[in-house]
């Protein structure tokens, strides 16, 4: 098995996130995209443990990586409700709290 | 030696640093009584700095300083805190050390209306310690460093005791004033660091003594920043546009030091490090450095001719002044050069003296709007409007008193410039520069005209206005005096510059 | 055999994730999304990773899946078709997407073009706990305390303060 | 008590002068210099000289300011004290000038008498005309003294020296040496009122009347001439400047004395007297010649004598009349009051006047009379410059003559054909011919005002005998029927109660609106237009530079729309920037 082929499809992957991530309004989809970013680099981290043929590694590596996505997206999920608390909706294009006013001056 | 020297560069500091550390409710005499000490006992150590056998170092390597403290600073810079006075440096020191005293002692009975007369004599003990740096620095760092530490102290003493009629107006001139000339500053930084690129070495007494040679390229390059850098703080025009509110704004101390000593901050570098440290490129730049003094001169006294403010008369008649001092360096020749140095004095004397007198007429009446003072000054406030008058003629050169000996010495100069200059500009400089004391004539005529005489039954005296008090007597006592004593007697000055 | 099975795991992951990004409901995003993770679960089951496969499974499609579905519930996300589900800046995103994916996707190409690799040589869950717990034994330890702070900052965050709550009955 | 300290002051200054000039009088010429300090190579320092010269100006500068001195202690009590201690600045200032042997001394007092005459001219500063004048009295001669003060440069740098004993004109080339008299010229004209700068000095006459007998007679504008006396070996070595001398003193005088002869006010009459009289001696030293300088020196110590005795007459008109116009002293004039009671006035003023149209026997004859014998002498000799100045001081002879028999008879004396009828200097003033004023109270001056009138008097007469009678006939007798040849109309005008004043004498030639159209204008609108430039060009880059900083700051601040996403995007665009960047230049 070619070893650009794990790697391109973890380029696609990252990339659909980085997609989601810029495009959709919904943060929830953002966390989603997000998943599929970490997965991306999963996926190179075992690739490259098969390609190095190293003891496991990589493998260690990526399970640390869906343990700190676990976090993540339980943090991710309870800023959301708090979002969703304080405004009522889920929209990243309204949440705007950090814009600089204009009478700021 | 150096430890006078030392010290009255720290004991300011110090002691300003003491007088915010105790509270607030000390009072505002005690405040001013312990500033007037401070400043005079820097004083006293500045007269006692009065090189015993002058020698002009700048043209002469052989000379040293006559006092020098030298050790390293920043020594991965190659920066090193080099301070020195010679016969150029010492009379500019007592005269900053003189007004800024004069200022305190002032101050013992005069202050702003604002108050806070704590923070403003600490402010100014501040000022001074930056100012007697800068004309102390033998290093392009430490002076840089000197210079700007003058800017933020003097920014404030605008900006909080300034004009309490308007203030939107005193802080937009404290901020033009700071940011014109930090602008300033910072080319002459990047100029100085050219020339560090050159010459490997930011030491003055080194660079004095082995040159830059070359009037094209870098040095050019590098003499053109460092000029228009200093040409903001003389100010030089066009570029004096934040002068004259500063000035109209500034409190009377304020302006005083300002006109006295630091507009001297520009003319004291460019002799200082300009003419002696990039020779050939300053000779490259002078005719457009004359140049643009000669329209100075006239723009300025133009520009009083049509003012209606004392203050800010008083403020361009500086930019005339001060374009006097530039045309005198840009002749570059021996009588062009110490007539600058001359009329540094001169103008710190005469132009306190009048900035004192616009500040005692502006107290008394509350406003330094010419046509709400109004007129027959001489009826109402005799002594003070004689006193005006005095310092009118003074400043327009009058021979006798200290401003025409400055003046006399720069035209001669102009008349006689270095040989590499071209004399024809020069002469035709002359002439205008000539023309333009005529002017200057002209405009402190019509302000002593509109101001001191008139009828007195049109203008009748202010209820609250009295003439002249006795501090302010004392404290102006020693400007008239030297400004009567240089005029009679130039070669208390003229001979520390020594011979060529 | 294993590219084969790489290349349907492989393809199937892109398409689902593709769907994830686009879908208009997002209820049936999520539920791409676990197609997607599933699949990606199968591609390291391909190269024989079977205990990152199992945890993938586990902790992706079975924890954080259905955590994302109650989040969806609990902010009440419509499950009708959204008309507006991106922003403006849509194409623009896409365009970023795609020119990351040329370089990298070059780069990748350009420096692993002709590298071959095997399966890895073991994949099970001993040889991952001997690294753990041979070489990974202090930022494993770390990591423990890091979903532990995790765990209290969501309890915190979700938390209906009380300060809040009386802002809100005002 | 200060006024009175400084009246003793003053006083006693004068009187030390005089102590002084007697002192050294027949003491060997010497020099001493003092507070020297060198620039370059050239020496700038002060220096004083004792010579003949100096001892004369001396001992007519002593004179005269003790005159004034003692007068003014009858004539003024507003601001004594400021007064005195001016005027004796000023007598100080011309002892400077006078005893000065560096150039930058001389400077020196020549510019304080300027700043002095401008404050005592101003010493009635409520009046307009006052204030006017002296701005421009102190203009005129600072622009002059920028000339002055360049014609120094000029020869101090080509001779090498400061010091006026050590000017050698063999040494300097005659270019500078040309350059470097006229521009000392420029000097000269304006300090003296010389054509084109004479306008200040009859504007000056609103100051105090020993004030302008003190100018007029001993000091400011005898310092001109002195000063060419002194460096006459410079100036006599410049051919060219002795021509431009003569030019301007033969324009001067014929202009002056044209326009003393339609002047309607006693002081302004002298005023104009005293330029077209310096005129004289400028054109006796434009001859180049050792008995040209003798006759304008003669010239000026009777001129001295005679001026400072006329002006102070005029000050006892004003003192006790209340105005020096013909047309209020008329008033008095036409019941014949004034020449009563103001007797020993109208006797003084009488040898003043006489003395200055040149009667013979008076001092001023004898003086002009050398003028005309040295011109007649330089003139013989084939110079063209010779017979210009004999020529024009001839004509001016005559006109003087008009003028002051002019001033005399409209003055004192009642004219038999109006027959107490006010006369010809009613235009203009509405009150003319109003009832009489009360002459009752009208008086002579106290002692302290007329013992000086009647010093100068006698000096006014006894100093054309000072110098030893040398008359030549034949010029006495030509001046003589000049003398007569303009006494006559005045006389016959006088008779027939006319007198015409046409326009352009009137207007003094319109000199003075030209100047204000030609210099005051210009500069005043180039003063606005200067204010408005730097309000509206200059600070207008000052201001649009903060403008531009506000507008930038206010543009970036857009960029924090506030949106994660719209931030992230920019991350990673510029993530794949700096990856592409590192790219670029790894390879």
């Amino acid at each position: 098995m070619p070893l650009v082929l794990p790697l391109l499809l973890a380029v696609v992957l990252f990339c659909i996130g980085v997609y989601g991530v810029l495009a959709r309004r919904n943060v929830i989809t953002m966390l989603m995209s997000f998943e599929l970013m970490l997965n991306a680099v999963n996926l190179n981290l075992v690739a490259f443990d098969a390609w190095r043929v190293d003891e496991a590694t990589g493998q260690t590596l990526a399970i640390f990586v869906i343990t700190l996505a676990a976090a993540e997206i339980g943090l991710g999920l309870a800023i959301v409700l708090l979002l969703f608390r304080g405004h009522g909706h889920v929209d990243a294009d309204a949440a705007r709290d950090l814009l600089e006013h204009e009478e700021a001056s | 030696m150096n430890a006078i020297l030392l010290a009255i560069l720290v004991l300011p500091l110090l002691a300003a640093g003491a007088l915010w550390s105790i509270p607030a409710a000390i009072g505002d005499r005690l405040a001013a009584a312990y500033g007037s000490v401070i400043s005079g006992l820097v004083l006293v150590g500045s007269v006692l700095l009065w090189p015993q056998n002058g020698g002009w170092f700048a043209y002469g390597p052989q000379d040293a300083p006559a006092t020098e403290i030298d050790v390293a600073w920043i020594p991965s810079l190659g920066v090193r805190f080099h301070l020195g006075v010679d016969s150029i440096s010492v009379p500019l020191i007592v005269l900053t050390a003189l007004l800024t005293f004069l200022c305190c002692l002032y101050s013992l009975k005069i202050t702003p209306r604002i108050g806070r007369t704590r923070s403003l004599i600490a402010l100014l003990l501040v000022i001074e310690a930056g100012v007697i740096g800068t004309f102390s620095a033998l290093d392009l760092v430490l002076f840089f460093v000197c210079f700007e530490i003058v800017l933020i102290p003097m920014w404030l003493v605008i900006d909080i005791w300034g004009d309490h009629h308007d203030p939107a107006g005193r802080k937009r001139a404290a901020n033009t004033f700071v940011l014109m000339t930090v602008f300033g500053s910072a080319l002459m930084l990047l100029g100085f660091l050219l020339v560090q690129r050159v010459a490997g070495t930011l030491d003055i007494v080194e660079l004095t003594s082995s040159p830059v040679a070359g009037g094209h390229g870098i040095p050019l390059a590098a003499a053109l920043l460092i000029a228009i850098g200093l040409a903001v703080k003389v100010p030089l025009w066009p570029l004096h546009i934040w002068l004259p509110d500063a000035h109209a704004k500034a409190p009377t101390v304020g302006s005083v030091l300002l006109a006295g000593v630091l507009l001297k901050l520009g003319t004291y570098g460019m002799i200082r490090i300009l003419v002696p440290v990039l020779p050939d490129a300053t000779a490259t730049i002078a005719p457009y450095l004359g140049a643009f003094s000669t329209v100075a001169i006239v723009a300025g006294s133009l520009a009083c001719l049509a003012q209606t403010d004392v203050k800010r008369l008083i403020a361009y008649s500086s930019v005339g002044h001060m374009g006097f001092i530039g045309l005198g360096i840009s002749t570059l020749s021996p009588a062009g050069l110490r007539g600058a140095l001359f009329a540094n004095i001169a103008h710190g004397l005469i132009t306190g003296l009048l900035f004192f007198l616009a500040g005692a007429i502006k107290d008394r009446h509350d406003t330094s709007d010419l046509r709400t003072i109004g007129r027959a000054l001489y009826a109402r406030l005799p002594r003070i409007a004689a006193l005006l008058t005095f310092a009118c003629l003074a400043s327009l050169g009058l021979p006798g008193l200290a401003g025409f000996w400055g003046e006399m010495l720069v035209l001669l100069g102009a008349y006689h410039p270095a040989p590499w200059l071209p004399r024809t500009t020069f002469l035709v400089f002359m002439v205008i520069a000539g023309l333009g004391t005529v002017l200057t004539a002209a405009y402190f005529l019509r302000l002593v005209r509109n101001l001191c005489q008139g009828d007195p039954a049109e203008n009748p005296p202010a209820a609250f206005a009295v003439d002249l008090s006795r501090i302010e007597l004392v404290t102006w006592a020693p400007l008239i005096t030297l400004t009567v004593l240089l005029g009679v007697w130039p070669g208390l000055l003229l001979q520390q510059w020594g011979a060529l | 055999m294993t590219t084969a099975l790489f290349s349907v795991a492989g393809a199937v992951a892109v398409v689902a994730a593709v769907v994830v990004v686009v879908s208009r409901r997002i209820v049936h995003a999520a539920l791409w999304l676990v197609l997607a993770l599933g699949a990606v679960a199968g591609c390291f089951g391909a190269l024989h990773a079977e205990f990152v496969a199992l945890v993938q499974i586990l902790v992706y499609v079975g924890a954080i899946v259905v955590l994302v579905l109650f989040a969806l519930m609990l902010t009440k996300a419509p499950t009708n078709p959204l008309p507006e589900i991106t922003s403006g800046r849509a194409p623009f995103a896409a365009a970023v997407a795609a020119v990351l994916a040329l370089i990298l996707g070059a780069g990748v190409v350009l420096a692993f073009g002709n590298e071959k690799i095997k399966p890895v040589t073991d994949g099970s869950a001993t040889a991952v706990g001997t690294q753990v717990f041979k070489n990974w034994v202090l930022p494993f330890e770390v990591l423990s305390v890091l979903l532990l702070a995790a765990l209290i900052g969501a309890i915190a965050l979700s938390q209906r303060t009380e300060s809040a709550q009386r802002k809100k009955e005002d | 008590m200060i006024a009175t300290v400084w009246r003793v002051a003053g006083v006693g200054f004068s009187l030390l002068i005089l102590l002084f000039a007697a002192l050294l009088h027949g003491a060997t010429p010497d020099q001493y210099a003092f507070l020297n300090s060198q620039v370059g190579d050239l020496t700038i320092g002060f220096a004083v000289r004792n010579d003949d010269l100096t001892v004369l100006l001396l001992v007519v500068v002593g004179v005269i300011a003790t005159c004034v001195q003692v007068y003014s202690l009858g004539y003024l009590h507003q601001r004594a004290a400021s007064y005195h201690a001016l005027v004796t600045l000023f007598t100080a200032a011309m002892v400077t000038v006078v005893i000065s042997d560096s150039l930058f001394f001389l400077l020196i007092g020549w510019e304080v008498m300027g700043a002095c005459s401008y404050l005592l001219i101003g010493h009635y500063w409520e009046r307009r005309d006052a204030r006017s004048g002296a701005v421009k009295a102190f203009l005129m001669t600072r622009f002059a003294d920028v000339g002055f003060l360049f014609g120094i440069f000029v020869l101090g740098l080509g001779a090498h020296t400061f010091r006026i004993s050590e000017l050698d004109p063999a040494r300097i080339s005659p270019g500078v040496l040309t350059t470097g008299t006229l521009l000392l010229l420029v000097g000269v004209v304006g300090k003296s009122a010389q054509v084109p700068l004479q306008t200040w000095l009859p504007d000056a006459m609103p100051g105090p009347s020993p004030v302008s007998a003190l100018i007029h007679a001993a000091t400011m504008v005898a310092a001109g001439v002195f000063l060419i006396a002194r460096m006459y070996n410079v100036f006599s070595a410049a051919e060219t400047t002795l021509t431009v001398l003569a030019i301007i003193a033969c324009v001067t005088m014929l202009f002056a004395a044209l326009c003393a002869s339609a002047a309607v006010e006693v002081k302004r009459v002298l005023a104009w007297s005293t330029v077209s009289q310096l005129a004289i001696m400028f054109s006796a030293l434009s001859l180049g010649t050792a008995d040209g300088r003798h006759a304008a020196l003669f010239h000026l110590v009777t001129h001295a004598a005679f001026k400072g005795l006329l002006f102070l007459c005029a000050g006892v008109l004003l003192h006790q009349v209340g105005s020096a116009a013909l047309v209020v002293l008329r008033r008095y004039t036409r019941r014949g009051k004034l020449r009563k009671a103001l007797q020993v006035t109208f006797l003084t003023m009488t040898v003043g006047l006489a003395a200055l149209a040149g009667v013979p026997g008076f001092a001023g004859f004898f003086s002009k009379d050398t003028v005309i014998e040295a011109a007649w002498e330089k003139a013989h000799d084939g110079s063209g410059v010779g017979w210009v100045v004999l020529v024009s001081v001839c004509l001016t002879a005559a006109l003087t003559a008009f003028y002051c028999l002019r001033l005399w008879l409209w003055t004192f004396f009642r004219t038999p054909a109006l027959a107490g009828g006010i006369g010809a200097f009613e235009d203009g003033d509405a009150a003319a011919d109003l009832d009489d004023p009360d002459s009752s109270k009208l008086r002579d001056a106290p002692w302290v005002m007329l013992a000086p009138l009647v010093l100068l008097a006698v000096a006014a007469i006894a100093l054309g005998y000072a110098d030893g009678v040398h008359l030549n006939w034949a010029i006495g007798l030509i001046s003589t029927a000049l003398v007569l040849l303009g006494a006559l109309p005045a006389y016959s005008l006088w008779r027939r109660g006319a007198d015409p004043r046409p326009i352009l004498l009137e207007r003094e030639f319109g000199v003075d609106p030209a100047y204000h159209g030609l210099v005051v204008v210009p500069v005043k609108w180039l003063a606005k237009l200067t204010v408005a430039g730097d309000r509206d060009v200059i600070g207008a880059y000052v201001r649009a530079v903060g403008r531009t900083g506000m507008l930038a700051s206010q543009g970036l601040r857009r960029l924090q729309t506030g949106n994660v996403q719209t931030y992230l995007t920019a991350a990673v665009i510029g993530v794949v920037a700096l990856a592409v960047l590192a790219g670029v230049i790894g390879s």
